[in-house]
């Protein structure tokens, strides 16, 4: 059901990971998952080392986090997000590389994990580990499968149906083994015994490599997958590979599924098996205002500003800096933001594709609908909430909506359908928080 | 960024609260007396007609607003003058419309065509029609606890 | 007598005491005695049905009073006192004078007051802006200028003024209300109107610190509290790096205005001083 | 430096816009219109550029000085629907009929309620209709064909094939008679008859069909449900008696079906927007349509047919809805 | 608002009494109206024979002769006499049902050979600006329009381009209604030629 | 004086308060029936104006409405007797529209909200003034529709031929009312 | 056949609303929800048939017999006027429940001229009794369809920013006459 075909650009397929040079202050945001923010543990003036914990996650969805440079803390103070909102970081001024000595730095890789589950699911809480596929969900919660609900499956969310991005694409291809490993402990952690990978058809070096990996553990299948956006949502992958459809409100448990994202599978190998909680992640830089796009593996904290300016950006070429990709991204306001967990990507774009469309009347062609994975009606939603028809649109299933911008992607009317639709999902979820409160 | 994902937290929550509620009429009104566990809510005119210069003379009946009687939730303790949401399954409505209107119409029309059949005389076919809406609402009205039971209205929480 | 006349007077009375006889019963049944102060009352209201209330239309407010048999905590801000009086007399009540309220727009934040440092490319809406970023001036808390209260009025009294592209509230404003629900950020208040509509409020509501506020907006409260002290009256509190002058303690005496160093007290529709005012604000008078 | 850009997502566009769907069709049209060009000659050429020039200028006027807004011209849509209007009515109409029909057309079916999008009725049709009930004697003064013709006056006008068995099965005539007073089968496909400047060629709309099928700017559904349903319905009605009842491919080729079919019904402003109920607003279309023509007073039932199918649409869009994604199957 | 109080006697005696008076006003006005109203329908009737059998000095009217069609319609006779009582034609009250909209009433005059003299559309719902134009389509000398002076016993009253040999032109755009129209001149014709035979060849 | 004119623009019971459609649509084919539907209904509304003010403190509340149907059920009566032995060509055009003038919201609204509160006097005035507005409105739509559909106007023959047909059936009532309507909002606006 | 012929010809060729102009003041009030009217058509198909069979009784039993035919518009409005109150009293009495539940979503404007009109054409037709009724029952089903079409377009039309001037009834009436051009094409059916 539903879906687009965006152009692919996958400009950095080809270009392998790079480690990206420490920078000389970073800015460690403290709410990096969803949920609450994380309570900072250190103070002006301490010093820190690289996987020192720095904040802690105190509530039941919120995550730990971690140092990822060693040096002084200069200040605990408010520092702006992606959208421009000040909220509270901590500052550290880089001195020197001096890891926790706890964490295992060489490159062997470690296949026997003998952890009980619960132990798994309490060193995934400690490492501070997020899902690394976009919604930085706090991973031990996904763990924690609630009473009377049964996993069946692990499904491992490779499909990076992004346009642009290759950070996954990259790791599966270069940290394929580390994350088998990743996969066999996030098994038995939830005590499944089937684990399915997703992964795209258009990324087949990928799938060959894992294919050929997966021979040698039992339970691990890779399966290629058409390519179509947005076959990585969750609720789509779970659909295209066990067939199985998330009801309206559920979660994947509700069909026993878990879903992680692969470069999740890879931060619970290096937690369990190396001891280094999530510090570093790998982020694509790309564009077609990017002379060199590049996949490097970034410090959280390092300012996006510096990753730019190594790939060669250009401010009066481009129009537009997205943290993410094309599709889900989100508009950056300015590049002095700090890498957060969740960043995959930074996508810039030409000034000339970065405005939107001339937005003329609706024509009622219903393509929103029919690229909606949802089943939703876009036009609907969008020309409701503008009217604020609160209560209509609730009844056509506003809160379904997964944001995925294929409406919008493919409305000819270049009708700003999303945004409509997020104003409305805002005054809806107002609405019943109202009615819950009383 | 994170703005954003307190977005989606807030909606997966919230959706299962939404999935419960649909499919019904709600209407406004304010809580007019109690009687025990009884409610009577007045309903404030629905219609078109709220702004109407001419309402009070359009029908001939000017019943500008309805009561109706609901059930004390039990969560709430309401009082007089409290502003309550109403609300009734949809199909009680339509059910409501046949019991009321469909069911007598259909019962009038056999009477009337059969009669005229049986016995030819248009006047008598004629009176037996109506006279056939009698037992109808007799009957309406002895199995009026069972059809309180379906459209009764409650008290959106 | 002719028979068709006797005939006609038969019939039609006939069907006239039928219908006295069935109208007895609804009389008996139905027992929907309306106040007929409601009809009064409901008369003397405006009519817009705009909800400023708090119910759902004149009709609704005017049952609520008839039934309450009192105007405490009810007044229909459209009509003020004015209308209040009269709902008063028919109810044989006497109404207290509230004092007329207006909407005040506290964001002085205007295009070359705090220019645009990103620029925005998407559908105007004040609510999905503030969900997507701080705004084009970097200003987390002030006005986006994309109209959401001009779209809630339904008074016409509220405009963006496209030089400086912040809200402009005209003399139609009936202090209903709505833009301040619709307004994401809060920037709009309802003040009292003031004798001759003067009025001074802070016009800022900023709550970073003062360099980083004053980073993004020229006229921005630092929250620095000279006038705090200037203020014979007490009548200004700051919180949160910001101040705050209350309605009803203020006196009007516009000591407060000369002290910012920003200008970011507004006075309005006062005379011009003597010596010189801080032309800037007065310029960028916004009320 | 300029200055970054904020939006929310998506950041990206597919390269498809209204004016390319407009213009899409309009090309699509193009084997219609030689078809009908060399058939009718100058006046239908004259009447055409007529109505695509005076739509074009309504719309344009209407915005500007009624409804004081942008106005949208150029996304082709106004012109399209003169397009269409012109190919709607015989080629010798007085031009200043047709000016009054792109004035209703535009004025009273489309900027009434707003412009693109927004009218619940094809505009084209309201004006049709409206020319159609207004100045029946003109709008059924049917040009015989000719091979290309640059005079304007002398033509020779007649019945329309499904005017000619209408008219004689209501005088009596046989069926038998009837069919050797009509073009064949042929001719029929190529446009060799009397009618509407742009309806006589099937074959030309189905080379136009096939194109914006292929281009995705329709979907098959409502020209397949409404030429399938038009097929049945009138094979039943044969079957029953022949002599009554028309062949169901005379049906096909004759009238405006596949101009209806394919151009009219399928407007996606006034046609619903899911598979099973662009299939049902389909058939309901062919059913009304070869009631009226069979059982009506006019000969022609098509745009009768979208145009009350046009009013049943808000309805099914409401009651059908797209599947949901997880929907629960109610228990 | 000084108003009664509702009891169920003062709403009971109110309406009674309402109704009463009105009763007697209307009864009122309608014994003085009735004659008047008779007379406006009987005037009607008689501006139309005059209109189609021009010069009588009896009164058609009162000597109505009703007839049926063949196929079951009822026609109205009246006979129209000069002054010496002898026929000078009649009048045919006919009706046919297949106007474009149905029921179509129309008055005809025929001499007693079964020539037109004039006829008189009475009723119809056809279409205005087309079906209508039969009012006077068929009295317009142009062409092969007009029917009047023709007799339906040696002119074929059918629509000429119906290619059945007919005498007559149809209104331009309206043939189903010019078919219906002359379809309910010949039935009149038809009836009267009929009833004259019965009668034994002269209607006296 | 204000109750005279109100009628006729800012409380047009066609036009503004849109009340009596079905006459409205149904008889103007032409200005003449237009007209008289008008003037028919003027009388109604003023007889019964009257009548209903001078008995309107005898009547209890409960049969109030009733019996203002019985008086105007009475007056409609009348007029429909009147015109039937006097215009009976009228009459036929008119048709069904005269005895359901009965139930023209106009001629019950009237009564009900002003005649039923006020002197005899005024309430003359009131019915004159709300008759003549609706009469206004009728004429000038049943000449919209007589020039555009029959290019005449009150029977005078304005071109030759025939006009634009539509507008002497019903969808062209309708179309016409709606503009007309329109462009009353519009001109009240200014 | 001949119930059909009435059946097909009242709902579709002279549909009520839209060729004969009656109702329109409830086809335009109460078509602003596909819901209520569903719910409104149904209580007029009960009405018209309940009235109609009514009416003619006393037509045909009463005011023919005593030779007071002239009285028919002021019993027919009497008559109408009180079943309609009866029917409510009935159902409130019977069934406060039921009742309620329709009160709510009815605004029961049934004294409007559909009613009173469609009587008044029964005994004009000369129908009988059972072809009365079906009369009724037909044009209270055309005015349900028209209605039910009417509110569907509506409701998207709710949707859809129509230009400030003809928001509201011009656009409604506009788009009616635009319903009824489409209606014509029924033109002949029966
Ligand atoms: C309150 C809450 C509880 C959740 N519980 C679970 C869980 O028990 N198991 C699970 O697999 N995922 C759980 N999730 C995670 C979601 O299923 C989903 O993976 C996460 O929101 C990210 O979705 P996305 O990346 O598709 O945007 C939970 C999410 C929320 C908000
Ligand atoms: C429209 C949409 C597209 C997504 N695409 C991807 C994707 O390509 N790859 C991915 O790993 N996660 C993607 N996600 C996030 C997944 O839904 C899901 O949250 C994630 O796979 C869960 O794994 P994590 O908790 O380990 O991040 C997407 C989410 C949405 C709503
Ligand atoms: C709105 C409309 C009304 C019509 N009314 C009539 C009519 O009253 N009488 C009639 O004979 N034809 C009427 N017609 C025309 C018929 O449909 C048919 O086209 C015509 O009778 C065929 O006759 P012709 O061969 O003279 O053109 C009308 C057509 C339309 C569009
Ligand atoms: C496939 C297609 C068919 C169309 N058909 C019509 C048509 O029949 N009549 C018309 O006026 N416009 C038509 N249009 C143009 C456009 O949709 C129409 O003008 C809108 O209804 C105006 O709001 C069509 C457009 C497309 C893409
Ligand atoms: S953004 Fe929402 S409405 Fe649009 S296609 Fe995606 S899920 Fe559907
Ligand atoms: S894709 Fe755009 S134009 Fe098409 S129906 Fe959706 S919103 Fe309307
Ligand atoms: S400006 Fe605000 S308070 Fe004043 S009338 Fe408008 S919405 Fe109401
Ligand atoms: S005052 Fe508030 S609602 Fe009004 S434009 Fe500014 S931000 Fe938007
Ligand atoms: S005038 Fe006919 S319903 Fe109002």
């Amino acid at each position: 059901m539903g879906g687009v075909h965006p152009e692919e650009n996958k400009l950095s397929a080809t270009k392998p990971i790079e480690v990206f040079p420490l920078p000389q202050k970073v800015y460690i945001p403290l709410s990096q998952s969803l949920g609450a923010p994380s309570k900072p543990v250190v103070k002006k003036g301490d010093t820190v080392k690289v996987g020192q914990l720095i904040a802690q996650g105190e509530s039941f969805i919120s995550s730990n986090i971690h140092s990822s440079v060693s040096g002084k803390v200069s200040k605990i103070d408010d520092y702006p997000d992606a959208s421009g909102y000040r909220r509270q970081a901590v500052f550290i001024d880089v001195e020197g590389d001096e890891w926790e000595e706890s964490i295992d730095r060489s490159p062997v890789l470690i296949r026997e994990c003998n952890l009980s589950a619960e132990e798994i699911t309490a060193r995934i809480k400690a490492a501070g580990i997020v899902g690394l596929g976009g919604a930085t969900f706090p991973s031990h919660v996904k763990l924690m499968v609630p009473n009377g609900k049964k996993p069946e499956y692990l499904i491992i969310n490779g499909v990076e149906c992004e346009p642009y991005l290759t950070s996954d694409h990259r790791l599966m291809l270069e940290k394929g083994e580390e994350m088998m490993v990743g996969i066999s402990i996030l098994m038995k952690g939830l005590g499944v015994s089937k684990a399915l990978i997703g992964v795209e058809n258009n990324k087949p070096d990928a799938i060959s490599h894992l294919q050929k990996l997966a021979q040698s553990w039992p339970g691990v299948e890779v399966h290629p997958l058409k390519v179509q956006y947005p076959q990585g949502g969750e609720k789509q992958l779970i659909k295209a590979l066990v067939n199985r459809e998330v009801p309206s409100g559920k979660l994947p448990i509700e069909v026993g599924c878990v879903v992680n994202n692969v470069g999740t599978a890879f931060a619970v190998y290096e937690a369990i098996q190396k001891n280094k909680p999530l510090f570093e992640r790998v982020v694509t830089v790309t564009g077609k205002a990017i002379p060199r796009p590049a996949n490097y593996l970034v410090r959280v904290g390092t300012l996006v500003s510096e990753l730019l300016m190594q790939s060669g950006y250009d401010e009066n070429k481009s129009g537009k800096v997205i943290n993410g990709g094309p599709m889900m991204g989100k508009a950056l306001s300015t590049i002095e933001v700090p890498v957060v967990k969740g960043s995959s990507g930074i996508l810039v774009m030409p000034e000339q594709e970065s405005r939107r469309m001339k937005e003329v009347n609706c024509i009622r062609c219903s393509r929103c609908a029919s690229a909606c994975p949802m089943g939703l009606e876009p036009y609907l939603l969008a020309t409701m909430s503008s009217l604020s028809m609160i209560e209509s649109v609730e009844n056509e299933r506003i809160m379904d909506c997964i944001e995925c911008g294929s409406c919008q992607y493919t409305c000819p009317s270049g009708r700003q359908l999303l945004d409509y639709i997020r104003v409305g999902k805002g005054a809806v979820g107002k609405m019943i928080r109202a009615r819950s409160a009383k | 960024m994170i703005k954003e994902k307190i977005g989606v937290v807030k909606s997966i929550n919230l959706q299962q609260i939404y999935g419960m509620m649909q499919k019904t009429i709600a209407h406004s009104g304010v809580v007019t007396s109690i009687k025990g566990k009884q409610l009577e809510v007045t309903i404030l005119s629905q219609s078109a007609c709220v702004s109407c210069q001419v309402k009070g003379a359009c029908s001939v009946s000017d019943v500008a607003e309805k009561i109706v009687e609901v059930d004390m939730p039990p969560s709430r303790q309401l009082a007089v003058g409290d502003h309550v949401t109403v609300v009734m399954d949809r199909s009680g409505g339509l059910r409501a419309v046949m019991l009321g209107y469909f069911y007598p119409f259909i019962l009038m029309i056999l009477v009337l065509f059969t009669m005229h059949a049986l016995t030819g005389n248009e006047g008598l076919a004629g009176l037996s029609a109506i006279g056939s809406l009698v037992p109808y609402y007799l009957l309406l009205h002895v199995f009026n606890h069972r059809i309180k039971s379906k459209f009764q209205f409650r008290i959106k929480e | 007598m002719n028979e068709v006349i006797l005939y006609s007077l038969v019939s039609l009375a006939g069907i006239g005491s039928v219908m006295a006889v069935v109208l007895y019963f609804v009389a008996q049944k139905f027992k929907v005695i309306e106040d007929p102060r409601i009809d009064d009352v409901e008369a003397s209201l405006p009519g817009a049905n705009c909800g400023g209330c708090g119910f759902a239309g004149c009709r609704n407010f005017a049952e609520a009073l008839v039934k309450n048999e009192s105007l405490e905590g009810l007044n229909c801000p459209v009509g003020g006192s004015a209308t209040m009086t009269v709902v008063a007399e028919i109810m044989g009540l006497a109404a207290d004078a509230s004092e007329p309220k207006i909407a005040v727009v506290r964001c002085n934040g205007s295009r070359s007051h705090a220019p645009a440092k990103v620029v925005l490319d998407g559908v105007s809406s004040c609510a999905f802006a503030h969900s997507l970023f701080s705004g084009e001036s970097g200003c987390p808390n002030g006005c986006l200028g994309l109209g959401d209260c001009v779209t809630s009025c339904q008074f016409d009294a509220i405009h963006i003024d496209p030089q400086t592209g912040l809200p402009v509230v005209n003399e139609k404003c009936v202090a209903c209300g709505a833009c301040v629900k619709a307004c994401p950020r809060g920037v709009i208040e309802l003040r009292n109107k003031g004798k001759k509509d003067r009025r001074i409020f802070v016009s800022c509501i900023n709550t970073e610190k003062g360099a980083v506020a004053k980073k993004n907006c020229e006229v921005a409260c630092i929250g620095c509290g000279k006038c705090v002290k200037a203020c014979p009256f007490e009548a200004i509190t700051l919180s949160n790096n910001l101040a705050y002058i209350d309605f009803e303690k203020c006196k009007l005496c516009r000591k407060c205005v000369a002290e910012c160093p920003t200008g970011a007290i507004h006075e309005l529709n006062f005379p011009p001083r003597k010596e010189a005012a801080p032309a800037e604000a007065l310029t960028e008078a916004n009320g | 430096m300029n200055l970054l850009t904020i939006s929310g997502s998506p950041h990206v566009h597919n390269d498809q816009s209204v004016k390319k769907i407009m213009f899409g069709v309009i090309i699509s049209l193009i084997p219609a219109m030689l078809v009908s060009f060399y058939f009718f000659g100058l006046p239908s050429i004259i009447l055409t550029l007529t109505a695509v020039i005076s739509c074009a200028l309504f719309e344009f006027l209407i915005q500007k000085y009624l409804l004081h807004t942008e106005p949208s011209v150029t996304d082709g849509s106004a012109m399209l629907t003169g397009l269409l209007l012109a190919f709607n009515v015989p080629s010798n109409l007085p031009i200043w009929m047709m000016i009054v029909g792109s004035l209703v057309a535009i004025g009273i079916g489309k900027m009434s309620f707003g412009g693109l999008g927004k009218n619940p009725f094809n505009p084209a049709l309201v004006g049709r209709v409206f020319l159609l009930i207004s100045f029946p004697v003109d709008m059924t003064s049917w040009p015989l064909p000719q091979n290309f013709t640059t005079s304007l006056t002398d033509v020779v006008t007649g019945p329309t094939p499904l005017g000619i068995v209408k008219e004689g099965l209501k005088k009596g005539d046989a069926m038998a008679d009837l069919m050797t007073q009509v073009p064949d089968y042929v001719n029929l496909l190529l446009g060799n008859m009397g009618g509407s400047i742009g309806e006589v060629s099937a074959l030309a709309i189905i080379i136009g069909g096939l194109y914006m099928l292929v281009k995705k700017i329709i979907s098959w559904h409502i020209p397949v449900a409404f030429i399938g349903s038009v097929l049945v319905f009138a094979a039943i009605l044969n079957l029953v008696n022949p002599a009554l009842y028309v062949n169901p491919l005379f049906h096909l080729v004759t009238g405006g079906l596949m101009l209806g079919a394919i151009y009219m019904a399928t407007d996606m402003v006034t046609s619903p927007m899911s598979a099973l109920s662009m299939i049902i607003y389909g058939v309901g279309c062919g059913i009304l349509t070869v009631l009226i023509r069979v059982f009506g007073a006019y000969p022609e039932g098509v745009s009768f047919a979208i145009l009350i199918m046009n009013a049943l649409t808000p309805i099914l869009n409401k009651y059908i809805k797209p599947k949901r994604f997880g929907e629960v199957v109610a228990a | 608002m000084a108003q009664k109080e509702s009891n169920f006697l003062n709403m009971f005696l109110t309406l009674l009494v309402i109704t009463g008076v009105a009763a007697l006003a209307l009864g009122g006005v309608y014994t003085v109206t009735k004659a008047p109203i008779e007379a406006a329908k009987k005037a009607k009737q008689e501006a139309a024979i005059q209109m189609v059998v021009p010069g009588f000095a009896n009164k058609p009217g009162d000597e109505a002769i009703e007839l049926t069609s063949d196929d079951g319609l009822p026609l109205k006779l009246f006979p129209a006499r000069d002054a010496s009582g002898a026929l000078i034609g009649v009048a045919m009250e006919t009706v046919t049902m297949k106007g474009f909209s149905g029921e179509i009433k129309v008055m005809v005059g025929f001499k007693p050979d079964g020539e037109v003299i004039n006829y008189q559309v009475l009723e119809h719902k056809e279409t205005p600006g087309l079906g209508t134009k039969m009012a006077d389509w068929f009295k317009t000398d142009v062409k092969k329009q007009s029917i009047l002076g023709k007799n339906p016993s040696n002119t074929n009253f059918t629509v000429s381009k119906d290619g059945t040999g007919g005498e007559v032109d149809a209104i331009t755009a309206a043939t189903i209604s010019s078919r219906a129209f002359l379809d309910a001149v010949t039935r009149a014709h038809k009836a009267f030629m009929d009833y004259q035979t019965k009668q034994g060849g002269q209607l006296q | 004086m204000k109750n005279f004119t109100k009628g006729f623009l800012t409380e047009n019971p066609v036009l503004v308060l849109l009340l009596g459609m079905c006459p409205t649509l149904g008889v103007t084919t032409s200005a003449m029936n237009g007209l008289g539907m008008g003037l028919a209904t003027t009388f109604v509304l003023v007889a019964s104006n009257v009548v209903v003010s001078l008995v309107k403190d005898l009547i209890p509340g409960k049969v109030r409405i009733p019996s203002f149907i019985v008086i105007i059920a009475s007056f409609v009566t009348i007029v429909e007797l009147l015109m039937q032995a006097y215009m009976p060509a009228l009459f036929d055009s008119l048709g069904l529209f005269i005895p359901l003038i009965v139930v023209n919201c106009i001629v019950l609204g009237r009564a009900e909200a002003f005649a039923s509160k006020n002197n005899v006097a005024s309430s003359a005035v009131d019915g004159l003034g709300m008759g003549l507005g609706f009469a206004f409105a009728l004429t000038m739509l049943g000449s919209i529709r007589e020039i555009l559909g029959g290019g005449a106007i009150f029977g005078m023959k304005l071109i030759a031929g025939d006009g634009i047909l539509v507008f002497i059936l019903a969808p062209g009532a309708f179309i016409a009312l709606g503009y007309l309507i329109a462009l009353i909002q519009k001109l009240r606006k200014v | 056949m001949e119930y059909i012929i009435i059946i097909i010809s009242a709902i579709f060729v002279n549909n009520i609303v839209l060729a004969q102009f009656l109702g329109i003041c409830p086809f335009l009030g109460v078509s602003k929800k596909l819901e209520t009217a569903v719910g409104m058509g149904a209580a007029v198909v009960f009405v018209m048939a309940l009235a109609t069979l009514v009416t003619w009784l006393v037509q045909f039993y009463i005011l023919n017999p005593l030779g007071i035919g002239y009285l028919q518009t002021i019993s027919f409005i009497l008559i109408i006027a009180a079943l309609v109150q009866m029917v409510e009293i009935i159902l409130k009495k019977v069934s406060p429940s039921l009742y309620q539940a329709l009160g709510i979503f009815l605004p029961l404007i049934t004294t409007n001229c559909a009613v009173l009109g469609v009587a008044i054409l029964t005994i004009q037709k000369d129908y009988s009794l059972l072809q009365g009724v079906v009369f009724a029952i037909a044009n209270a089903l055309g005015f349900t369809f028209a209605l039910v079409i009417f509110s569907g377009i509506r409701e998207h039309l709710d949707l859809m920013e129509v230009p400030k001037g003809m928001r509201g009834v011009p656009i409604a009436l506009v788009t009616a006459g635009i319903l009824a051009l489409a209606f014509m094409g029924f033109a002949g059916l029966v």
